[in-house]
């Protein structure tokens, strides 16, 4: 086990490639959720805004 | 109108993509990471040491996948942004803008790994090698395309400047591909081949092969994400936006 | 909704010059204005009434093929609207004068003249004197007052040789004499056979003859059903 | 009613456009100043040994020279945009690739030109190497008109937003890199002894292509940025 996390002396250079390539694309991954939260509660706003104008209008 | 047409207009108005990539999505990530792992036990494990460079050779399975990527990724963009410009459709400029940021994190991958690469193998982090230069180019291409995507106010003309950079872009991509190289062969010194002419073993072909594959579908998972995203944006006063919006509240506050 | 009420009689056997069909406008899916529908014959000065942010600037740039609508259509003389059939017939003043601060009227009437063409029987110094700016030949246009530039830009549309006036907010900025002038202008283009879509929030309106008149509402007083 | 020719709108225009840089001439010489700046810099920074200056000196003009042009591409359309001109451009009865490309010769006449004739000048600040004294203009001349025709289309994307300057630089950089590759490459190609009409050829092809492709390009983002 040792010997595959040292690879052959290199380990530090293909670890530290390999959790830049993990870590890149989780959070690739995890951006469109917050993405998503922030749109949807625009569109909460946007139709909170809408009904306080139609109220008024009424 | 013919039958193809229908089911294109069908499939591709908002609330049905909608669906239909909710749908496909959790699939192609879960295919992806199978595939990405399965790739990774062949890559550091099965796969023997290379005998001119050692085991630092194994950051080519990510690499190289992660290079062509940077490369797909723009193509199928300025695809998108062709079909969006020419037949003004919403999906396709959604699909493009969607493909750009992706894009972007697989390029500055590609660019990392190699300069990480680059270290035990040339002795240094970076070198201005004609691939690595192009790649720099290309990461600025793509971060122009986010930029000018979000800057502009409106959605659909925003997504429209930025489809319009990205076809101008896909013409420069060669263009600048071929001035890098001319420019490295005038300064000889620093060119240095990363990948020898060492043969190959099949064992350690197929890793490659198959990361590659994982990191298509991954894309495709990724895309379909932030394309749900983008329609939700896009189709914001829409019935079935709003009925979304108000369930995801409600999911909030149970 | 706000439909507006068919062409009158003695206007309908002349060709529709302008014609839009349940056009309607939305920024960010967010309706500004619409559907809308309405024609602009020959002859005739339409007001289009409406709040702030009403969507007034939006209409006369549909109008003048700057933009695209969101659903709907315009057609020219019968035909669909394209920025390239459009752009001969049509003149427009908008919020930015389009006058260059660091020149003299005059050159601002020149270029203009240049651009779009010169009506006959005008030039640039007799449309200068019509608008009541005479003597104002070589002042640099950034010295002028408001109301003046105003006055400047208005000069440039009638100079155009071109039917359709889309004139944004005519009244702003103008004293009394001002006003009278818009509407003398107004008349003499109608009477010779031209039309004029002019927009105002209501203040000051188009008096000589009764108008049509285009009402337009944001979106909020309209059930979205 | 008539409207004039094609021709009397683009004298017209290219008349006015020269005629705002004459009324404006205080800012003209802004990118000679900004080049002469940049220039000066770099002997402070890496000292004084001709040699050594020599060694870079057509990079640093030609560098110089892009970023002068860079900061003044912004006043491109600004100013039309903000007074409304820009508009009635757009509505003229002309074709709007043809009246762009009068302005965007305009501008390259009146900012890259004089840069072009001060860049001799420039050289000699850093000990530019005798054979290249007539071959940095020429390279110059090749390359700053096709500065001009990529930067337009750039500017035409961001001509609406409030601050673009980072963006537009961001933009127009992986369009600028090969024009720079090929004219700096020539001058530094002579320089070594080698061959240096490929580039300039190739340069020269690239601003054909651009003077043709540019302005339709440009008319089209300008139909994006107004909309």
């Amino acid at each position: 086990m040792n010997d595959f996390l040292a690879m052959g002396g290199y380990g530090a250079y293909v670890w530290s490639a390999y959790a830049v390539f993990f870590v890149v694309l989780a959070l690739e991954a995890l951006a469109p959720r917050a993405t998503r939260r922030r749109v949807l509660a625009d569109l909460r706003g946007r139709l909170k805004r809408r009904d306080a104008r139609n109220e008024a209008s009424a | 109108m013919n039958a193809l047409t229908l089911w294109f207009h069908k499939t591709g108005s908002p609330p049905t993509a909608y669906r239909l990539a909710g749908r496909i999505m959790p699939w192609c990530y879960g295919l992806g990471l199978v595939l990405g792992l399965v790739a990774l036990y062949g890559g550091l494990v099965l796969a023997p040491r290379d005998y001119q460079q050692g085991d630092a050779y194994r950051i080519i399975f990510i690499h190289v996948p992660c290079a062509w990527m940077s490369l797909f990724a723009y193509f199928f963009m300025a695809a998108n942004a062709f079909i969006a410009l020419v037949w003004r459709i919403k999906l396709s400029e959604v699909l493009a803008m969607a493909a750009a940021p992706i894009g972007a994190a697989f390029t500055f991958i590609t660019l990392v790994t190699g300069s990480i690469w680059g270290k035990p193998m040339w002795g240094t982090w970076w070198t201005w090698d004609a691939r690595l230069t192009s790649e720099l180019v290309l990461l600025f291409l793509y971060l122009g395309v986010i930029g000018l995507h979000a800057a502009i106010e409106d959605r659909r003309q925003a997504a429209r400047a930025a489809g319009f950079l990205a076809l101008i872009g896909i013409v420069n991509i060669p263009i600048v591909h071929f001035s890098v190289n001319w420019w490295n062969t005038l300064h000889q010194g620093s060119t240095v081949r990363l990948m020898g002419p060492s043969k190959i073993d099949a064992s350690m072909i197929w890793p490659l092969l198959l990361m590659a594959l994982a990191t298509h579908v991954w894309f495709f998972g990724s895309v379909l994400a932030r394309t749900r995203i983008g329609l939700l944006e896009l189709d914001g006063g829409k019935d079935w936006v709003r009925a979304i919006a108000l369930d995801d509240d409600k999911e909030a506050h149970a | 909704m706000p439909h507006t009420a068919p062409a009158s009689v003695e206007l309908r056997d002349r060709p529709a010059l302008l014609e839009a069909r349940g056009l309607a406008y939305a920024r960010n899916d967010e309706p500004v204005f619409g559907p809308l529908d309405f024609t602009l014959h020959p002859g005739e000065v339409v007001l289009v009434e409406g709040d702030n942010g009403a969507g007034k600037t939006t209409l006369l740039r549909l109008l003048s093929g700057l933009l695209a609508p969101t659903s709907g259509e315009i057609r020219l003389a019968g035909e669909p609207l394209t920025l390239a059939r459009l752009s001969p017939q049509v003149a427009l003043l908008s919020h930015a004068n389009g006058l260059k601060p660091e020149l003299t009227a005059i050159e601002n009437l020149r270029f203009a003249a240049g651009l779009l063409g010169l009506r006959s029987g005008l030039s640039p110094t007799t449309v200068l004197a019509g608008v009541g700016l005479a003597g104002y030949d070589d002042v640099p246009t950034r010295k002028l007052s408001a109301g003046q530039k105003k006055r400047v830009a208005l000069a440039r549309v009638l100079l155009a040789p071109v039917g359709l006036w889309l004139l944004d907010e005519p009244y702003a900025n103008l004293d009394r004499d001002g006003i009278q002038l818009v509407n003398r202008l107004l008349e003499n283009h109608a009477n010779r056979g031209g039309a004029a879509l002019i927009t105002s929030h209501g203040a000051y309106a188009y008096t000589s003859g009764t108008p049509r008149r285009i009402p337009l509402r944001a979106d909020a007083n309209r059930s979205d059903a | 009613m008539r409207s004039g020719s094609t021709a009397a709108a683009c004298a017209a225009l290219v008349r006015r456009d020269l005629t705002l840089v004459w009324r404006r001439r205080g800012d003209a010489a802004n990118p000679i100043l900004f080049a002469l700046i940049v220039v000066a810099l770099f002997p402070l920074a890496l000292g004084p040994e001709p040699e050594q200056l020599r060694r870079i000196a057509a990079g640093v003009v030609f560098v110089a020279i892009l970023l002068a042009g860079l900061l003044a591409l912004d006043t491109l359309f600004r100013s039309d945009y903000e007074d409304g001109s820009l508009e009635q451009l757009v509505l003229s009865p002309h074709p709007l690739s043809l009246l762009l490309a009068c302005k965007i010769a305009v501008h390259w006449f009146t900012t890259a030109l004089p840069l072009i004739i001060v860049s001799p000048l420039l050289g000699e600040l850093l000990h530019l190497a005798e054979p290249l004294r007539g071959l940095l203009p020429l390279a110059l001349l090749l390359a700053t008109p096709l500065l001009s025709l990529l930067g337009a289309v750039c500017v035409a994307l961001t001509v609406g937003m409030y601050r673009s300057g980072m963006l537009l630089a961001l933009l127009v950089l992986p369009l600028y890199v090969p024009v720079l590759i090929f004219g700096a490459g020539a001058c530094n190609a002579a320089q070594a002894g080698l061959p240096f009409a490929a580039p300039l050829l190739w340069l020269g092809a690239a601003l054909v292509l651009a003077l043709v492709l540019a302005p339709l390009a440009c008319a089209a983002a300008l139909r994006i940025s107004l909309s």
